[in-house]
């Protein structure tokens, strides 16, 4: 039942998120277009890449979108609206997350061509370095909860959320989702005028259109990992708890999207230097600040 | 024009037995959203005073995601394939529109044509929405099929590049077996491995196929070459090591993997079309989608050299070191194979794939062609190639009107047609022995400073694009779209805007760290002019550069407002004089110098001379070890104009 | 229960033997590097089975998955540091050239 | 019982398969997206095994060793898309004979060994990482603390073997390139 419903919302705020996406680029706010773009891909034929590697070409959105709604498994809606409320909740979703990795660079590698290729061994390097800056400032979430339960996790931000509580963490965090989301400015695996396309440059068709749906739904896979690690998940007055989830997560997705509009994409000797030896670095340091704070204040 | 709005059937995709409810709504989805790649790039579109958004279509970055070929003015010869590969590349339902000049040859017909307007382009969205709507499925698609999508077939030694023939047969220097290649490909190897691949999957599955005439000689060539080196590698297999069934399986391995690949994609790509004519087409389709590759999308050779340097190595083992250096062992050295390969700046000899960018891509300038060598994500070489240039023609005996003299000129440089109309009166004014009208001059001096001011926010918007920064490149468009439709006064009151512009730029974060350092010029570079060589003054870089734009924006609107209308140049009356003139005028790109002799009205002969011929000479310096975003960015920032290139 | 057990030995062992074939067989670093990630992979079957089947009070079988999980990856960083700089010096990380490894 | 057995030995055949695979494939990005999933089955019978935290971090960290593995197969093969289909492989007979072997006494072992009484339930999830947390931060606080030295020593090390060394060799190299 919960799985029903939590796939349900899923389905819901990716398709709100393409409305706010439309409306963003073309500043018209039609509510129909995603669902009619896409019966459009189901109307373009798919056309398969000369010699490809078949399997990695088909499987990769395939992959892609099941590793999304894996992530979207362990995360609450609501006390007890969870699919799965594992005991390892938040080093699981690094886990979904670390798959979205093989996605690329099967997508990468499966059609057989150089822009996708050079795509998907570019976020080989992006996804390594950000996804160090996912799972610390998880550690520190954690060590203030003292579980990986995810719902203990939001249980433990009553009161005083961990943005408030642990900031630094969830701008690393933040940022994080960006570059593992491959959204504008982080978009260089797709990045339309490097590679003209990249790792999507050769999916037409239902196969593009998977992976569309993919990507928007890791968006809010990783929106509501923030929600739920930093923004108090379903903690809120008045409104019902999923409906707070379901609003905070919205929120998150839509700031990812609108950062995008208005940045450059960033140089890739940047996306790399910041990580390693500025977000790694001050990661490390919001661990040691919470577990201060964890011991000092009662 | 059509008037009947139903697709032209080139352009309809497959359709099944019946024309089923869900296909009804699949149209209506697909009329619902149109996306459309321009030819030769949305910056012409602008520069034309086109809207193509607000006409209601989407503009996307690659031909995989477009259903609209968008074909904007004539089209150069070299262009006119580049289309074909790109028209090839996009999923039906597709279509052509075409607005101003006819459609190019090697295109099916237009589905619509028009002039270029905004109008016209509304007009085609119309029809197009109602034939998608009507005719996106037909039930008897001719398939697109162009004689730049055949491949050449030519047959080169793998040890030694240079010998090439038209035929089959054995290197005179070292013996070996001539492996065949598509004409006009960067490394020889790969294609031996990929040909091998390719006959056994036409000997072994498609026998039945009728392919086009030159395709089935070569593929008969191949086989007896194939066979014959088969058969020597299982030989060596036996005798020196039990790598035989191994090596084997593999072969049946690719033998299995591609036919089911290649079978599959007949299906995907023709929906239920299975009869032989079906397969046949479908040869062709997979045919000009590998080509494709070549212009825009760069997947199948590009891709293959990345995977087939290495294993061209392998080439050169198994036939050359594996097959006789050392018999013994039938291994194949790496040491060997890599030895000759140049080293990348960390030293490692990793393979290089070159890899084209454009003519039409979304991070360049239409119809300029960069050719770069990648190695993984560096740039070790490049150039660039204009694809549109324009010769100059000064063979005797030809004249031509001043007036469409003018024109043609004025036509011929898309991008910055009031200069060069200008640069074209001044030059015939001279040699006609007209004196300067001050008033006149004004007016032009005006029109001129407004094209700046234009063509520098269609830089703005084409950096945009490169930079994936969807803000500046909506405002940059929708301000030039303004200032071509404004009158002076209007132009004042975009003033405000254009300061908000610039100061929006200075504040936007990563911009700096994206251009500071890039594309810097070396040091006494000849040759310069216009806004890079004023830039040069300073850092000489891509953000200097951009300030340097944006000055001159500026500037250039001080000047408006002191001065007063602009007035589009026309020819004063020359009456029938004669005489040689010279003209100079300070496009938004540079200098640009037109000598001519006028003789009795008629122009006898002339020479262009423009600033992006010397800038493009640039590029190759510029690219050469960077990283390819740098590359692209550097390249960017020296606002080329294929159109002004004379070759 | 010990039906359970002996699957999961009898896996460990299969896994084992693989990586122990793939790590004698293969000629390139990268490869033989792929055989030692199986046998280990094939090891760390074995002490999550022993640890839930035979001793689960005690963590230590825990603790020492982790510390086997921690040498893989040992393996794999200097493994692929040795190759990186074996193939700048030799141009080639195969074992048939590695004359100089050959005991 | 049955059903937990069924499991283990599903996720184990997916494990072996994959397994095989990584050796007989051409293509090297697939070999090692192959020994990916081998490593993932892994992690899935610790799982099935109720032994979630280790199952989870398996998985976790299979996912990046692996990719890292593909771009270097790509890197150092001379073939790593296959399409040369050039064999890899040396003292054949020998490798399978020492593979069986090694398997076949494992296998002999597993079934002869008296494994003595074998417990029925494990401690349910959240109290196991519990427990691993005290006992990696208690008993066993030592041999973590080297196991984590040791990764980082091997970081540092590998990276300054890889850090090319400008010898007149290679600088000579990069003066004929250019």
């Amino acid at each position: 039942m919960n799985f029903v419903i939590v796939l349900v919302a899923l389905l819901g705020s990716v398709w709100l998120l393409a409305v706010v996406e439309g409306w963003t680029t073309t500043g018209r706010l039609r509510p129909a277009a995603p669902l009619l773009s896409g019966l459009a891909h189901l109307g373009r034929e798919s056309i398969v890449p000369r010699t490809p590697d078949r399997v990695f070409f088909e499987t990769a959105p395939v992959l892609l979108l099941i590793v999304a709604v894996l992530g979207a498994a362990v995360l609450p809606l609501a006390p007890t609206l969870v699919i799965a409320d594992l005991a390892t909740g938040a080093l699981f979703i690094n886990a979904a997350l670390a798959y979205v990795l093989v996605a690329l660079i099967m997508a990468g590698w499966g059609p057989n061509g150089a822009y996708a290729m050079i795509g998907g061994w570019r976020f080989l390097g992006q996804l390594i370095a950000y996804a160090m800056l996912i799972v610390m400032p998880i550690t520190a979430v954690a060590m203030r909860a003292e579980s990986l339960v995810t719902t203990v996790i939001v249980g433990s931000q009553d009161g005083l959320w961990n943005i408030v509580y642990q900031p630094l963490g969830f701008v690393l965090f933040f940022i994080a989702a960006m570059a593992l989301a491959f959204r504008a400015p982080f978009d260089l695996p797709t990045a339309p005028g490097e590679l003209g396309g990249g790792v999507d440059a050769e999916y037409t068709g239902v196969r593009l259109g998977v992976l569309r749906l993919a990507r928007l739904t890791l968006v809010i896979t990783l929106a509501s990992a923030t929600t739920v690690f930093y923004l108090g998940g379903w903690h809120g007055p008045l409104l019902p708890p999923w409906a707070w989830s379901l609003i905070k997560t919205l929120a998150v997705a839509v700031s990812m999207l609108l950062a995008g509009r208005y940045l450059p994409r960033i140089r890739e000797a940047d996306l790399m230097r910041w990580c390693w030896t500025l977000g790694i670095p001050l990661a490390l340091l919001n661990i040691i600040v919470v577990g201060l704070l964890v011991l000092v204040v009662p | 024009m059509t008037s009947d709005p139903t697709m032209t059937i080139t352009g309809a995709r497959q359709r099944q037995e019946r024309f089923t409810v869900l296909q009804k709504w699949v149209s209506r989805a697909l009329a619902g959203n149109l996306s459309c790649l321009i030819v030769p790039g949305p910056e012409v579109a602008l520069s034309h005073g086109l809207d193509v958004t607000a006409a209601g279509m989407r503009i996307t970055a690659t031909p995989r995601d477009a259903s609209v070929l968008l074909i904007i003015g004539e089209l150069s010869e070299k262009m006119n394939e580049a289309v074909a590969v790109l028209y090839a590349q996009m999923p039906r339902p597709r279509a052509i529109v075409n607005l101003g000049g006819q459609t190019p040859s090697t295109l099916p017909d237009a589905d619509f044509s028009a002039g270029v307007s905004q109008a016209g382009l509304i007009d085609a969205v119309d029809w197009l929405k109602r034939a998608l709507a009507k005719g996106a499925f037909s039930d008897s698609p001719e398939d697109f099929d162009a004689p730049v999508l055949h491949a050449r077939i030519e047959y080169v030694c793998p040890m030694h590049p240079e010998v090439v023939q038209n035929e089959p047969g054995s290197c005179p220097k070292c013996g070996m077996d001539l492996v065949a290649r598509e004409a006009g490909e960067p490394a020889p190897e790969h294609d031996h491995g990929h040909d091998h691949r390719e006959h056994r999957h036409h000997e072994h599955e498609h026998q039945h196929h009728d392919h086009a005439q030159q395709h089935e000689h070569h593929e008969h060539e191949h086989h007896h070459g194939h066979c014959h080196d088969h058969h020597d590698s299982h030989e060596h297999d036996h005798e020196q090591h039990e790598g035989h069934q191994h090596s084997h399986e593999n072969h049946h391995d690719h033998g299995h993997k591609h036919q089911h690949g290649e079978s599959d994609g007949d299906a995907e790509e023709k929906g239920s079309g299975h009869d032989h004519s079906g397969h046949h087409h479908s040869g062709h389709g997979h045919d000009s989608h590998e080509h494709g590759g070549h212009d825009h999308v760069g997947h199948g050779h590009s891709g293959h050299d990345h995977s087939g340097h290495d294993h061209g190595g392998h080439d050169h083992g198994g036939h050359d070191h594996g097959g006789h250096d050392h018999g013994a062992s039938g291994f194949m050295s790496m040491i060997e194979v890599t030895k000759d390969l140049p080293r990348s700046a960390d030293g490692l000899a990793m393979d290089w794939m070159e890899v084209p960018f454009g003519p039409v891509f979304p991070g360049l300038p239409g119809g300029l062609k960069l050719t770069l060598t990648l190695d993984g994500d560096g740039v070790t070489e490049g150039q660039a190639t204009s694809l549109v240039g324009m010769i100059n023609e000064s063979e005797e005996g030809k004249e031509i009107g001043a007036e469409t003299f003018i024109e043609r000129l004025a036509s011929a440089m898309p991008l910055a047609s009031v200069s060069y109309r200008l640069l074209a009166c001044l030059a015939i004014e001279r040699a006609a022995g007209l004196e300067n009208d001050s008033a006149t001059d004004q007016a032009r001096a005006v029109a001129l400073e407004c094209e700046r001011i234009a063509s520098h926010l269609g830089w703005l918007a084409q950096t945009g694009r490169q930079l994936g920064f969807a803000w500046l490149t909506d405002r940059a468009a929708t301000l030039q779209l303004e200032i071509r439709r404004a009158s002076g006064k209007r132009l004042l009151e975009l003033t405000p805007a254009l300061h908000a512009l610039a100061a929006r730029l200075g504040r936007t974060p990563l911009l700096k760290s994206r251009l500071k350092g890039i594309g810097i010029l070396p040091s006494g570079t000849g040759g310069l002019s216009g806004p890079v060589a004023r830039a040069a003054d300073d850092a000489g870089d891509a953000w200097a550069r951009l300030w340097q734009r944006l000055d001159e924006i500026i500037t250039s609107l001080d000047y408006i407002k002191a001065t007063g209308e602009p007035g589009l140049p026309v020819l004063r009356n020359i009456g029938r004089g004669s005489g040689t003139g010279e003209a100079t005028v300070e496009t938004p790109r540079g200098e640009a110098q037109l000598s001519l002799i006028l003789e009795h009205g008629q122009v006898k002969s002339y020479r262009l001379d423009t600033a992006c011929s010397h800038h493009i000479g640039l590029v190759a310096k510029l690219v050469e070890g960077r990283e390819l975003g740098d590359a692209l960015v550097a390249v960017g920032s020296l606002d080329l104009s294929p159109w002004e290139v004379i070759s | 229960m010990t039906l359970v057990l002996i699957v999961a030995l009898v896996t460990g062992a299969i896994l084992f033997g693989i990586g122990v074939y793939g790590a004698l067989s293969q000629t390139n670093l990268v490869m033989i590097m792929m055989g030692v990630e199986l046998i280990l992979a094939g090891a760390l079957v074995n002490l999550v089975a022993f640890w839930r089947f035979l001793h689960p009070e005690s963590y230590s079988g825990q603790m020492f998955v982790l510390v086997v999980m921690t040498v893989m990856a040992v393996e794999m960083a200097v493994g692929f540091g040795v190759a990186i700089a074996r193939f700048r010096a030799k141009g080639s990380v195969e074992m048939e050239e590695a004359g100089d490894l050959k005991g | 019982m049955y059903a937990q057995a069924f499991f283990v030995a599903v996720f184990g055949l997916a494990a072996i398969g994959f397994g095989v695979v990584v050796f007989r494939t051409s293509s090297m990005v697939r070999s090692a997206l192959a020994l990916l999933f081998s490593q993932t089955a892994v992690g899935c019978m610790f799982l099935a095994m109720q032994t979630e935290f280790l199952g989870v971090l398996q998985i976790m960290m299979m996912a990046t060793e692996m990719s890292i593995m593909a771009i270097f197969m790509v890197m150092f093969m001379m073939d790593p898309g296959g399409m040369g289909g050039m064999d890899m492989t040396h003292q054949k007979r020998f490798s399978i004979g020492a593979g069986v072997v090694a398997a076949g006494v494992a296998i002999v072992v597993a079934f002869w060994a008296d494994w003595g009484p074998v417990t029925a339930e494990a401690p349910d999830a959240a109290m196991q990482t519990r427990a691993l947390g005290m006992e990696l931060l208690g008993r066993s606080m030592l041999i973590f603390e080297t196991a984590g030295i040791t990764i980082l020593t091997a970081m540092i090390a590998a990276t300054a073997v890889a850090i090319p060394v400008q010898t007149t060799a290679n600088i000579a190299d990069k003066e004929d390139t250019e």
